[in-house]
């Protein structure tokens, strides 16, 4: 069988997201193996939702099978995904979450994942302590799914004080400064919630403050995060959302193409449409295990994971 | 009957410099009435204010019998009244006949620029300068392509389109050679038997005894007399504008330059609007161009300075052929160039009067490092051998009346010992004590060795300066008038001569 | 020379010309271009970006730039959606109530930017970037993520069609119908006399401030138009939407012919403009180029169809 | 009271008494705000701010409309190129320096021939080469921000040198004289002043305007690239859209500092000042407690209202 799968990716600021289409590319290559042939149309460049929306109609128009998308809004896309489920083409978003019911979701549950590492900061503080967080981009909603997340957690525990919400839309530069603001205003922090990339800086600021012996705060899965964190024997801890993701949704689309029915009740999420796969987590126990599966990547590798396709048929589908 | 405009003890400060300190005009219905006056003596500032583009700090405008008070240039229009700007107030990109409606535009009923209707009116007013409009003018034509003088015609065209009862030209004929001055008279008569006023603001006295009925006299911001023109005469009405300084001019010497070698030889030059032009310049000498506007000669004089391009022809500087592409290569053998557009050619608005004269010093002398402080004796000593009034060399050159600010501009010259002085126009809307005071100037540099290229847009400074006129025509040298030739009649005879 | 005379004050026809090679080379690339579902899909995509490149024409023919129209579309679509979604019907009632509380909210935006720029004379580019943060500062405020779906009536009239033809079309031959009344009104004489020579106009008698402040207000209506489709395409608010249009309708505007500096140009260029940068964007998609390259491409043939637009326009 | 006035509208004393407000606000809301320390660390933020607004500056100052949207960028591509010649290594910052200011200063001279030859408007020319080099980072990078910076770099910008100052304000200063000596002591600081007021007369005067305007452009992507280099010596590694965050900003220091966007006034250490105003608003902005919309609002209005104290342009009626 031969498909056509178009791969829309938004953003190209990050090493992350070129992982994300590199797995995915392996992914689709993989498929060879079993006799299926995927040739993929990538669109991957900057541009905002409408940009996006353009992208998906060019897909359309040029009859893909199947729209792997890693979208820049989750409900601006519902009128276009509409139109793509009428022209029959099978539309799965990863890494961000979708509200159509046009479109399934395959990938992490943000929620979750700030759960788990707000979780481990709590842990670690004994429930107890002041602390700031940084977050990306104000009004990103896996943004607010990822606050909404932290926040669920460390309400439950009366002890805890959020002394600062601050925003450093996802820049390492400005998560450093940000952090040394913070650093200045509040001298008694004890634990720091910070997503991604903003958690190498905040951990920069944090060391240049000479204050790694009694700030705990999360991390990020960089391989050379990990490795500063090894060395410097940091107190970290850190939720994967591996890269791995978009090669786990394609693996779920060709299956869904060639006919499996999805198992009843495996979607969940706000919208129903979210099939939520593991989320990995990395802390003081097994960073030295991450470390060596991580042995001869390069800096920028991120831990990753994909639901290979067995696994997806086994878990996901009748 | 009443005044159709009276302005009484008006007074404007622009910071701390006094603009007007106590200005009144009285201006009868039907009259052509002269202000005249030295520069910065505030005369366009006081038709601004009547105009309301300036805002006065206290007096009375008062028009027909009922004070006025303007708080923008549309309430005087609606109020009859209309001013030419001295420095025009054209839109450049804009076509002449959307410039001369603009802001008035005829409409049609559903509220659309008509512009058939536009364009009928534009043409019949447009129609009245024809025989001296020159080429291009025509109401389709972009402003922006248009000569200095065609402007000129179309502000004035602006304005009368405007059906104003008051009419006030502040320098309306700066730019405009004698038969489009005799048709602009003409047309001022005809609107002045039709019951229009007008304020006519000159520095060419000839144009004001010709045309004015009554002549007021300005000095520093105060008007100090009154006259009527047929009960005096020229001397009395310059003596009242510039106090008891005296600034009559002798003529040049006439001296015998054939020994001499030659300075500067331009050979067969062609250019854009240059057709075989040849001449040699001797050291010492002062050589004029004379003829009608927009003959060539400020081409010339571009051209020899680097900014505009030469297509053909050889320039010799002490027998040696040089070829200067830019004003610096010029500026460095030893051109220098003074414009009579100081706004656009010269004046580094908002830069100190220092900077204004050094800038040029430094290109001569391919200075690298500068030391403010080591120049600054030596320019205000230029700067003080023109009687230039300046606060200090720190103000900004935008505090300078315009007379004062051209001192400034020769003075950027002078600190580079120029071997040929290139002056194109350079009096333009300068009063006379300043210019006396520049031809002594010229004539001291001739005598200290410089030769100078010399183009006025008026015959009697070519008369009082010039050792020698070379007259253009369509970009071709027509006459060469001698020391012994240059008379009034002569120049204007070669002028025609082959126009005709 | 014949050439140079036909274009002056034409540039648009090199605009134009440079469309139609990009239509022919993305049909070349994508057989199916001219069937009206492709055609339709295309001129959704590209309305936005037309509508708001034509209300920053008059802004820059002014001699002014808005660099607010991005957060005014977001802002606008915010108070859209939360109008709508605050009456809580699905009927049309409600839509109506929500599109002119955004227009509303659009003329606000452009009559704050005209205030600050031409009565407190502020500093244009600073100034409106300044507005651009408060304005989606309110916009966060008013929905803080993105949600609120608009009832599918709106969405799905906006993607219909209308006596046989899609309503998208109607919205595009009611922009240039619009330009093409602003154009035969004096007011775009004022607006461009304003951005030609604003000391020569303002002697002249013109209400100079009173027309950048038109200006103004004609850009933001534009983006709220440009909001409202947006709103259509994408059927829910968002905060952050619209965060590329100001430089792209900039861009737009340019390649359409209109002087930065102000005093010459047409809006009819700038949706010229508009269509042109859409259309490199799909050629690109359609080239089939390596992900790698697909931004640098974009940013050179989009580089050089700016300078060669400048270029023509100065002859 | 004219000389009070006239005073309080002089850039530099506003510029001034606004940082002290700031520091007054900072002080007074957290204890302890404008304390050595923080000052430093606000100080080494402002100084990256501060390099890439000099070449903002002279581009602006030379007129024509001048300003320099590639900054950004270019900055960017600094921190890349710099990264990748480092690659960690101490021995190489020389040649990091060399590369990353080489390549920054060819991109600027290209787009000054392009404001000078083809005369392009500088904005138009500059928000293009901005996408090109924005392409180009793509291309070299696929989105990996491969490099990292020398360890000597990074504690040359982050820990203190001497005084408790780190390296880069010293940096900073010597810039800032550099600045100073050009524009105030050389022939062609006069001409970038009388090319910024009146190009025609300048040429007049026998200024090479065409040859002066491609220099500042070309200054100004050399600034920028040796920013990029600051820029990775502050976070340790880069990602490609690293320097979008200072495009806007040194448009801004520079307006604060005094410049006028018409060109041909003002002085750098009118933009030092204006560059430690902004980033000090920003630091005492993300101590505020306050939704980030909130934020933004405090921020968009200091703008406007250092704006309006002396940003203003010309009345028409006088
Ligand atoms: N915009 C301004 N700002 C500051 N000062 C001004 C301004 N306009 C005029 N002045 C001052 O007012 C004085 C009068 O200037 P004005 O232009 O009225 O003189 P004028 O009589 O028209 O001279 P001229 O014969 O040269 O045209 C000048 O000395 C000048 O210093
Ligand atoms: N920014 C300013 N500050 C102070 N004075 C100014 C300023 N700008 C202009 N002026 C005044 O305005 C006058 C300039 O007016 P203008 O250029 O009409 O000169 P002018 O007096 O008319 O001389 P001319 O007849 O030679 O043109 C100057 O005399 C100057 O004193
Ligand atoms: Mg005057
Ligand atoms: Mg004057």
């Amino acid at each position: 069988q031969d498909y056509t799968i178009g791969l829309s990716n938004g953003w190209v600021g990050s090493e992350w997201r070129t992982q994300m289409i590199d797995e995915a590319k392996a992914a689709a290559e993989a498929w060879k193996e079993r006799g299926v042939n995927i040739e993929l149309v990538i669109q991957s460049s900057d541009v905002d939702v409408q940009g996006q929306i353009g992208a998906v109609r060019n897909m359309m128009n040029q009859g893909v099978d199947a729209i792997i998308i890693n979208p820049n809004s989750p409900t601006a896309f519902d009128p276009v995904f509409a139109q793509a489920a009428g022209a029959g083409i099978l539309v799965v978003a990863t890494d961000a979450e979708v509200s159509s019911s046009d479109a399934i979701y395959v990938g992490i549950d943000q929620t979750d994942w700030a759960r788990k590492s707000a979780q481990w900061l709590a842990d670690t503080l004994k429930g107890k302590g002041s602390i700031v967080t940084i977050n990306g981009v104000a009004g990103n909603p896996a943004n607010e799914m990822r606050v909404a997340g932290y926040r669920e957690v460390f309400s439950k525990y009366p002890d805890i004080k959020v002394l600062n919400e601050a925003n450093a839309n996802w820049d390492q530069a400005q998560g450093q400064q940000t952090m040394q603001n913070l650093l200045a205003t509040y001298p008694d922090i004890d634990g720091v919630w910070v997503q991604d990339g903003m958690a190498a800086g905040a951990w920069r600021a944090i060391d240049a403050a000479g204050k790694t012996d009694t700030i705990a705060a999360t991390g990020e899965i960089r391989k050379d995060f990990m490795d500063l964190w090894s060395s410097k024997h940091l107190n970290s801890g850190a939720s994967v959302n591996p890269p791995g993701v978009m090669a786990s949704a394609l693996n779920v689309a060709v299956l869904k193409l060639q006919g499996k029915e999805f198992k009843d009740g495996i979607f969940a999420g706000k919208y129903g449409n979210a099939i939520y796969i593991p989320i990995p987590f990395v802390d003081n126990d097994n960073l030295a295990d991450n470390l060596k599966a991580a042995e001869g990547k390069p800096g920028y590798w991120s831990i990753t994971d994909t639901v290979s396709i067995d696994d997806a048929e086994k878990n996901y589908f009748k | 009957m009443t005044a159709a405009l009276t302005a009484r003890s008006v007074q404007k400060r622009f910071g701390a410099a006094v603009a007007l300190s106590n200005a009144a005009l009285t201006l009868e219905r039907g009259e052509v009435h002269a202000l005249v006056g030295a520069n910065g003596c505030g005369k366009s500032t006081l038709s601004k204010i009547i105009a309301g583009t300036v805002q006065r700090d206290s007096g009375d405008i008062v028009v027909n019998g009922a004070p006025l008070v303007l708080s923008s240039p549309a309430e005087a229009e609606a109020n009859g009244i209309s001013l030419f700007y001295q420095e025009l107030s054209l839109i450049p990109q804009m076509s002449v006949e959307d410039n001369i409606f603009l802001g008035r535009e005829p409409r049609n009923g559903a509220g659309f620029v008509d512009r058939k209707a536009l364009a009928k009116k534009a043409d019949a007013l447009l129609q009245r300068f024809a025989p001296v409009a020159g080429r291009g003018l025509n109401s389709k034509a972009r402003v922006s392509d248009l000569s200095p003088d065609q402007r000129q015609i179309v502000e004035i065209v602006k304005v009368l389109a405007r059906d104003p009862d008051v009419v006030i030209f502040d320098e309306a004929t700066a730019a405009l050679d004698h038969r489009q001055v005799e048709l602009f008279f003409r047309i001022i008569g005809e609107m002045k038997d039709k019951g229009v006023s007008f304020l006519f603001i000159s520095h060419r006295l000839a144009e004001v005894f010709a045309v004015c009925d009554r002549i007021t006299v300005m000095r520093n911001g105060e008007s100090v007399d009154d006259f009527v023109t047929a009960e005096t005469d020229m001397d009395t009405v310059v003596r009242a504008m510039v106090g008891d300084i005296a600034h009559d001019l002798d003529p040049a010497p006439s001296t015998d330059f054939t020994s001499a070698s030659a300075r500067l030889v331009v050979q067969g030059a062609r250019g854009q609007r240059l057709q075989d032009v040849s001449f040699s310049l001797r050291p010492g000498e002062i050589l004029g161009l004379g003829g009608l506007q927009g003959q060539g000669q400020s081409i010339l004089l571009q051209s020899l300075f680097g900014a505009e391009p030469l297509t053909g022809g050889r320039v010799l500087i002490e027998g040696r052929p040089v070829v200067v592409r830019t004003p610096r290569a010029a500026v460095r053998h030893g051109f220098g160039y003074v414009s009579g557009d100081r706004g656009r050619d010269s004046a580094l608005q908002g830069r100190s009067i220092f900077e204004n004269m050094a800038i040029a010093e430094w290109v001569a002398e391919r200075r690298r490092l500068v030391w403010p402080g080591r120049l600054q004796a030596r320019l205000s000593e230029i700067a003080q051998s023109l009687n230039t009034k300046y606060p200090s060399l720190d103000a900004p050159i935008d505090a300078l009346s315009g007379g004062n600010q051209q001192k400034v501009f020769i003075a950027r010259w002078l600190a580079t010992n120029p071997v040929v002085l290139l002056l194109d126009d350079p009096t333009k809307g300068i009063d006379l004590a300043a210019k006396a005071d520049f031809f002594r100037l010229v004539r001291n540099l001739a005598a200290a060795g410089a030769a100078v290229l010399f183009y006025s847009s008026e015959d009697a400074e070519l008369i009082g300066l010039c050792h020698r006129v070379l007259v253009f025509n369509s970009g071709r040298i027509v006459a060469e008038l001698e020391r012994a030739e240059l008379t009034s009649f002569n120049l204007t005879g070669a002028a025609y001569g082959s126009a005709a | 020379m014949t050439l140079a005379n036909a274009l002056k004050g034409r540039v648009w026809l090199v605009t134009l010309a440079a469309l139609i090679v990009l239509v022919i080379v993305n049909a070349y690339l994508q057989s199916n271009l001219f069937t009206p579902r492709v055609l339709k899909s295309n001129l959704t995509v590209f309305l936005p970006l037309v509508l708001i490149a034509v209300g920053q024409t008059y802004v820059i023919l002014a001699g002014d730039i808005d660099l607010s129209v991005g957060a005014i579309v977001a802002l606008v679509n915010v108070v859209t959606v939360t109008v709508i979604a605050g009456i809580g019907t699905e009927d049309a009632a409600a839509v109506l109530a929500g599109i002119l509380a955004g227009l509303a909210t659009g003329v606000a935006c452009g009559l704050f930017n005209g205030f600050l720029v031409a009565a407190l004379r502020l500093q244009p580019i600073v100034a409106t970037f300044a507005t651009g943060i408060l304005f989606s500062g309110i916009a966060l405020r008013v929905l803080p993520t993105a949600g609120l779906p608009v009832p599918a009536p709106y969405w799905r009239t906006y993607a219909g069609g209308l006596f046989a033809l899609p309503v998208v079309l109607w919205i595009f031959i009611a922009v240039l119908i619009a330009v093409g009344i602003l154009g035969a009104r004096p007011f775009l004489r004022h607006l461009t006399a304003v951005g030609g020579h604003r000391a020569a106009a303002f002697q002249t008698g013109l209400a100079v401030t009173r027309v950048r402040i038109g200006g103004y207000v004609l850009a933001a209506l534009f983006s709220a138009v440009a909001s409202l489709c947006l709103t259509g395409e994408t059927a829910s608010g968002d905060p952050l939407m619209g965060g590329s249009l100001a430089l792209g309708s900039v861009s737009a505007v340019v390649l359409g012919g209109t002087a930065l500096s102000g005093g010459s140009g047409s809006a009819f260029g700038s949706v010229l403009g508009a269509l042109v940068i859409g259309m490199i964007g799909n050629v690109i998609f359609f080239a089939g180029l390596p992900f790698e390259y697909q931004t640098l491409v974009k940013g050179v043939i989009t580089l050089a169809a700016l300078a060669g637009g400048v270029v023509i326009a100065r002859r | 009271m004219e000389r009070f006035r006239r005073l309080l509208t002089e850039p530099l004393v506003l510029a001034s008494l606004a940082i002290l407000v700031l520091l007054g606000v900072g002080e007074f809301l957290s204890p302890g705000f404008a304390r050595g320390g923080q000052i430093a660390r606000i100080l080494t933020v402002s100084a990256i701010l501060g390099l890439v607004s000099a070449g903002q500056a002279l581009v602006v100052i030379g007129g024509r409309e001048g300003i320099d949207l590639s900054v950004g960028a270019l900055i960017s591509l600094g921190a890349l190129v710099a990264g990748n010649v480092m690659s960690g290594e101490n021995g190489a910052i020389f040649s990091a320096i060399l590369a990353a200011g080489g390549l920054a200063f060819v991109i600027g001279l290209v787009n000054g021939m392009g404001v000078t030859l083809v005369r392009i408007p500088p904005l138009v020319m500059t928000l293009g080469m901005m996408g090109v080099i924005q392409g180009g980072l793509v291309v070299l990078s696929r989105g990996i921000p491969s490099g990292n910076a020398a360890p000597a770099l990074m504690t040359f910008i982050n820990r203190p040198l001497v005084f408790g100052l780190p390296g880069v304000l010293f940096v900073w200063a010597l810039v800032a004289l550099a600045m100073w000596f050009i524009l105030r002591r050389t022939a062609l600081g006069y001409a970038i002043y009388a090319m910024g007021a009146n190009e025609r007369a300048a040429r007049l005067c026998g200024v090479r305007t065409g040859l002066v305007r491609t220099l500042l452009y070309g200054l100004s992507g050399l600034m920028a690239g040796l920013t990029g280099v600051c820029v990775i010596g502050y976070t340790g590694n880069s990602f490609i859209s690293v320097g979008d965050q200072y495009v806007l900003p040194s448009v801004i220091a520079v307006v604060i500092g005094g410049v006028s966007l018409a060109g041909g006034t003002g002085g750098y250490f009118g933009v030092v000042l204006g560059a430690i105003a902004l980033t000090l608003l920003q630091s005492v902005l993300t101590t505020l407690q306050l939704e980030f919309w909130g934020r933004q609002l405090i921020f968009g209005a200091v703008l406007l209202g250092l704006m309006l104290l002396y940003g203003r342009t010309k009345r028409l009626r006088v």
